[in-house]
């Protein structure tokens, strides 16, 4: 069953067509990459799927909610988190306010002025940072971490929102070979572990096919090619427009 | 926003005003309740700025309609003390709401725009409406309860009101909202994929905001014994924009340091030059250009974890 | 400058410590004065203020009062009648200062009053003209030296009868000496016309739509309000369209002094009829005469300008007073300044017992061109008592 | 009273010379607001100042033709100096920093400059005549109208384009338009990014006392006469879309008619009007009327 499906979804910027037409369906418990050559429009689709822009047409639905055009919070309430291509924290906080502002968000209580806020979920967001191992990390303030460690704490950050579906842009990227190591075992202990759905974009072929179930891939705003890894790959379109170009 | 260095500090703040009224003299109750009151002031400016990011350069609009409204209710319908302050309260935190849902949408510098506009217009309505306001006149004569005429007896309330909204914004501070809106100052789109409907916790924080402003208007009212639409200008509003950055928008303390430093340095200079107005330029030019990080870094360093 | 500006710094940290020690020993009289001392009517408060300087060099150069000298303690009203009283309540518990002189505007003066009230000082409004602050804001210790709106009206409409004219429009700043004076006009005016009001914003900058209404209007005769910058920027709007040269003018707020008409010069529009409570080229009186000397020393210029006299005035009121009641006991001060007559340059002064309002005298006339004067002045010009 | 065609062609008139004398002015403050992003609330003090200089100036050469346009010049060098020297030893040091000292700096100027003003001038009110050449009015053929307003109304268009030419047709404009958008990028080019910072601010300050001398035949030249027009250059730098040039233009022509047709209607109340109408765009476009809406919202 599909839990999120995209309808013709079309978003201009003027003249320029940045997504175009995009039908795709992202089945349940899958881990489904979106791949494509820089500029092939992966985060802006993120971003209309996620409710940071609005698509000129198409809809997104979620399960049978209609997503496109509510609000980034309202997205999010409905189960679905992400993280960004360039680390998204809040830089200023230590890594543990970061975990457990967002778990304040996500119990619903960002409007109770009276609970003190002090040691509210401090093992839930010490669990966290833990699963994405940064225990050792969690009183140091989010800018002072290495760019890894960073991109570490947005996926705790993310998770906080108990999501079923995680939308991830470019996971690794800016990561050392070892980072990236660690963090594609990671990212699929986490999804095997809570039952999720991923959606992923990332330009790592490596990455990809370590853990996609399903790749799409996206040309100049358009999906060319759909489907299983293997059938992707043996794919003459992608193996033009985009392999071919390695 | 809030760390025990602080509130070691407040307590000490207010163990010392407690102490004010037996120094035998006058004046420094007088001046204390007017430090007080634009501490108040500032500090409520502080929970948009300092916890949501926004500045907003109308914040006096607030503090006009919380003053002209405790005026009138106390003096023109008779109302009793307690039921004024509540009524002025709910009055600029109605203004603050129907103002402010305009004004959340709007991001930084567009924010600012919005609400001096919102100000401005307050305080062009407030010289023209006449009947309620008595115009550039101003609302001259409040009737204060007589228990409060004494300036001493109004000192120990503008001592207890101050007390209770500092306690209630501690508290805020401290709650799950009030990190909460730490979150949405420091990065909004973050905080909107954390799940939080950032617009209506601007807004929240807004009429928080706009209430206290009220509070403190009320607070000038009656100690003033008047009400004048100057206090909507958007100089009043520059002021308490002054005190805070001076004080620091990344501590709870520092908004009451900056109103108490600035008002008090305006004062005392007022009274040993008629160009009171250009030393405290350059007392302000001095702190901006020596301390590029400002009182703010000095005072955020309180804030900030320590480790011997 | 900026040296001077640390100094005064160091000076006033050095006051902020001794701030809660103990006052001084009393050896003078303190009089608070509360003036614009910035902003657009800086050059009312600068003129107050030379007045009152005037008269308390006077009184200590012999003496003081029962051998105490007068001490003057100035403060700036801002305009801001918040900072008004501030400044007011700083005088008075910091300094004790029992008397209070200013501010100089209606509202201002009228949110001091309402402290003088509660405090018990005696507070001498020496400029402000508005109704309200010895009319339904009275109180015991408030006291009003210039001629109040509605005696203003009633002068003003003898000036129209004598100039003749038949229908008036009335123009002016929207505040409250403009609709009192009006009400005051217009409840005496009889069968004069009124063709109709246009009021502008305060400290309007441009007066294009308000000039070409007048010029419209079917009036013979424009009264109006603006003053200081106000007035020279509507005067200077106004002429390129002839307004002067179609119609007749009567002007309050003071035009007939020296401020507007130097800064305005050649621009100062023929034949406007005017006020001013004190003129430097009367010469009626010795009396004046000694005193317009005195303070063009103190001024630096030959032609002084009428805003001293009123602090002049308010100072000998006070120093009467107190010596009158023989002590500085604001109550005893207030009583004896109730029905006191002082001498004044302009003649006798008497303070009504009941209305706090004294019999202050005004120059009524035509501003014009006079040969060997650099500016224009009233000729001719009456004294109305 | 409209209807009468010779009382509407004076009012249309009044209104775009007022507001081409107030576009001069917010001109400058949007070229600052546009490059160097920050709003300065000394922009009415510069104005001020502007006034005194040209006032000054007309003293010593009097009240003559050649003596009226000295002034305004006197008076947009003498401000443009004051600003290079704010500029290359107050405000840059500041770029780099928290945005809110910046602010401050201009509030710290508002306060100084006022006093400034009254220790070298004094607090006496001072008036500049108007030149010989623009006194008196002209024949337009329907009516007379004054001279000098037709030498505003007819300056606004002249000043709009002379920018426009400098920022769309020069090389120091493309620069500028560069710098607004990514200043690192432009340094890395070897540009030097703080010359152009201190050009912009030097330019929209001269405008801003330029703005002042043109005004003072028209008004008086006292120490208040900033408080109220760097609000009426927010209403119109706003309305127009903060940094947009044209929507300066266009803003202070609303301002201009709203004014003149406000007061016609409204009297004394078209001092909430003028509010009520930057609120009500600014709802309505909160970017402005030709300011760019992606960086408005969140």
């Amino acid at each position: 069953m599909a839990i999120l499906e995209i309808v013709n979804l079309t978003k201009n910027f003027g003249a320029f067509v940045a997504v175009r037409g995009v039908t795709l369906q992202i089945e349940e418990f899958a881990t489904h990459a979106i791949i494509g050559p820089n500029g092939a429009g992966k985060t802006t689709l993120f971003n209309l799927i996620s409710g940071l822009a609005s698509p000129t047409t198409g809809e997104v639905w979620y399960r049978q909610q209609r997503l496109a055009r509510l609000q980034p919070h309202e997205i999010v309430r409905a189960g679905m988190a992400r993280s960004f291509q360039r680390v998204n924290v809040f830089s200023r906080r230590t890594a543990f306010e970061n975990v457990q502002v967002a778990l304040i968000a996500s119990a619903g209580i960002n409007y109770n002025f009276l609970r003190n806020a002090g040691s509210l979920f401090r093992e839930e967001a010490l669990e966290l940072l833990r699963l994405v191992r940064c225990e050792d990390e969690a009183l140091r303030r989010a800018s002072e971490l290495a760019y890894g460690k960073q991109k570490q704490l947005e996926l705790a950050v993310a998770l906080a929102a108990k999501p079923k579906l995680l939308l991830l842009d470019e996971p690794t990227a800016g990561m050392s070979i070892a980072e990236t190591k660690s963090t594609i075992g990671l990212i699929k202990d986490v999804v095997a572990d809570r039952g999720l759905t991923l959606l992923f974009t990332e330009h790592d072929m490596n990455v990809v096919f370590e853990i996609a179930s399903a790749i799409s891939v996206l040309h100049h705003g358009e999906i060319i090619a759909s489907g299983a890894p293997e059938d992707v790959r043996k794919n003459d379109d992608v193996r033009r427009v985009y392999l071919g170009q390695d | 926003m809030t760390s025990r260095p602080q509130l070691i500090f407040l307590l000490a703040v207010f163990a010392v005003l407690a102490v004010v009224p037996f120094l035998g003299a006058r004046y420094p109750v007088e001046l204390a309740t007017q430090v007080m009151i634009f501490s108040l002031f500032a500090l409520s400016l502080n929970v948009l700025a300092g916890q949501t990011g926004n500045l907003s350069f109308g914040h006096a609009a607030f503090l006009s309609i919380g003053g002209y409204a405790c005026a009138y209710f106390l003096t023109r319908l008779g109302w009793p003390l307690a039921v004024s302050m509540a009524g002025a309260v709910i009055m600029s935190a109605a203004a603050a709401l129907i103002i402010g849902a305009l004004c959340v949408r709007l991001n930084a510098i567009y924010f600012s725009m919005l609400t001096l506009a919102f100000s401005m217009l307050v305080w062009a309505v407030a010289t023209k409406w006449r009947s309620i306001t008595g115009g550039d006149d101003g609302f001259v004569g409040v009737d204060v309860p007589i228990y409060l005429t004494n300036p001493y007896s109004f000192f120990w309330f503008t001592l207890a009101v101050c007390a209770l909204s500092v306690v209630a914004l501690w508290i805020l501070s401290a709650s799950a909202m009030g990190h909460a809106l730490v979150a949405i100052r420091e990065n909004p789109t973050r905080a909107s994929f954390l799940g939080m409907n950032v617009k209506r916790m601007r807004l929240a924080a807004f009429v928080i905001a706009g209430a206290f402003a009220g509070l403190a208007g009320c607070l000038l009212a009656m100690y003033v014994r008047g009400m004048y639409p100057q206090t909507a200008f958007w100089t009043q509003s520059g002021q308490v924009i002054i005190m805070v950055l001076l004080g620091g928008i990344h501590s709870f303390i520092g908004p009451i340091i900056g109103a108490a430093v600035l008002y008090l340095l305006e004062v005392i200079t007022e009274q040993y030059t008629e160009y009171w107005s250009f030393v405290m330029g350059l007392i302000l030019l001095a702190i901006v250009m020596a301390f590029p990080e400002g009182l703010v870094g000095i005072f955020s360093k309180l804030r900030a974890p320590r480790r011997s | 400058m900026r040296a001077v500006g640390i100094a005064r710094v160091c000076a006033a940290i050095a006051g902020a410590i001794s701030l809660a020690a103990p006052a001084r020993a009393e050896d003078t009289i303190k009089i608070g004065v509360i003036l614009p001392i910035s902003g657009g009517a800086a050059y009312v408060g600068q003129g107050i203020g030379d007045g009152v300087r005037l008269a308390v060099d006077q009184i200590n150069a012999v003496g003081g009062i029962k051998g105490r000298k007068l001490e003057i303690l100035l403060r700036d009203e801002m305009l801001r009648p918040d900072a008004s009283v501030a400044a007011a309540k700083e005088l008075i518990t910091k300094d004790g200062v029992k008397f209070i002189i200013g501010p100089a505007t209606s509202a201002t003066s009228l949110a001091v009053s309402e402290l003088a009230k509660t405090e018990h000082i005696v507070n001498i409004s020496p400029s402000a003209k508005t109704e309200a602050i010895t009319g339904s804001k009275l109180h015991e210790y408030i006291f009003q030296l210039a001629p109040t709106t509605d005696v203003d009206g009633v002068r003003s409409v003898g000036v129209l009868n004598k100039i003749g004219a038949k229908s008036v429009c009335f123009t002016g700043f929207d505040y409250a000496y403009t609709q009192d004076w009006f009400k005051a006009i217009k409840a005496n005016m009889g069968a004069i016309q009124n063709a109709g009001e246009f009021l502008v914003p305060l400290n309007t900058t441009d007066y294009s739509t308000v000039i070409g209404q007048l010029i419209a209007s079917s009036c013979d005769t424009v009264v109006g309000t603006m003053y200081g910058g106000g007035f020279i920027a509507f005067v200077k709007q106004a002429a390129p369209f002839g307004l002067f040269k179609t119609k007749k003018l009567l002007w309050g707020a003071n035009t007939g002094d020296y401020a507007v008409a130097k800064a305005l010069g050649p621009d100062f529009p023929e034949g406007v009829w005017a006020a001013a409570s004190d003129i430097w080229y009367y010469e009626g009186s010795d009396a004046h005469a000694k005193y317009q000397a005195a303070l063009a020393q103190l001024q630096g210029r030959k032609e002084t300008d009428m805003w001293p006299i009123t602090g002049y005035n308010a100072v000998n009121f006070l120093a009467a007073a107190i010596e009158k009641a023989g002590s500085d006991d604001p109550k005893a001060v207030r009583d004896a300044l109730e029905g006191l007559t002082i001498d004044s340059p302009l003649g006798p002064l008497t303070v009504d017992a009941k209305t706090h309002r004294a019999n202050s005298p005004e120059f009524y006339g035509q501003v014009n061109s006079v040969a060997g004067s650099p500016v224009k002045r009233m000729s001719p010009y009456e004294l109305v008592k | 009273m409209l209807a009468n065609p010779i009382v509407l062609f004076i009012q249309v008139m009044n209104a775009l010379s007022l507001g081409m004398s107030l576009f001069v002015i917010a001109a400058g403050l949007t070229l600052i607001f546009g490059v160097l992003r920050i709003v300065n609330f000394a922009h009415g003090a510069f104005y001020m100042v502007g006034a005194y200089l040209a006032y000054t100036v007309v003293q010593t050469f009097g009240d003559t033709n050649l003596g009226f346009f000295l002034g305004v010049a006197g008076a947009g060098l003498g401000m443009g100096l004051i600003a290079f020297l704010i500029e290359r030893f107050l405000l840059t040091r500041l770029y780099d920093k928290d945005p809110m000292l910046q602010l401050l700096l201009t509030f710290a100027l508002v306060m100084i400059l006022r006093d400034a003003v009254r220790m070298v001038w004094g607090s006496d009110q001072h008036s500049i005549s108007t030149p010989p050449a623009l006194s008196g009015a002209v024949n337009l053929g329907l009516t007379y109208y004054p001279t000098y307003m037709l030498f505003l109304l007819v300056l606004g268009p002249i000043v709009a384009f002379a920018l426009w030419f400098g920022i769309e047709r020069t090389r120091w404009g493309r620069i500028a338009r560069a710098a607004r958008l990514d200043r690192e990028m432009l340094s890395a080019l070897g540009v030097d990014v703080n010359l152009v910072y201190a050009a912009v601010f030097v330019v929209g300050s001269m405008l801003a006392a330029i703005g002042g001398a043109l005004a003072a035949p028209r008004s008086a030249v006292d120490p208040g006469m900033d408080a109220l027009v760097i609000i009426d250059c927010f209403i119109i730098v706003v309305i127009g879309g903060l940094g947009s040039l044209i929507g300066s233009f266009v803003g202070a022509l609303i301002l201009g008619f709203l004014t003149i047709f406000g007061s016609f209607y409204l009297q004394e109340w078209v001092i909430v009007a003028s509010y009520a109408m930057m609120v009500f765009i600014l709802i309505l476009r909160p970017w402005g009327l030709f300011g760019q809406s992606d960086e408005v919202r969140h």
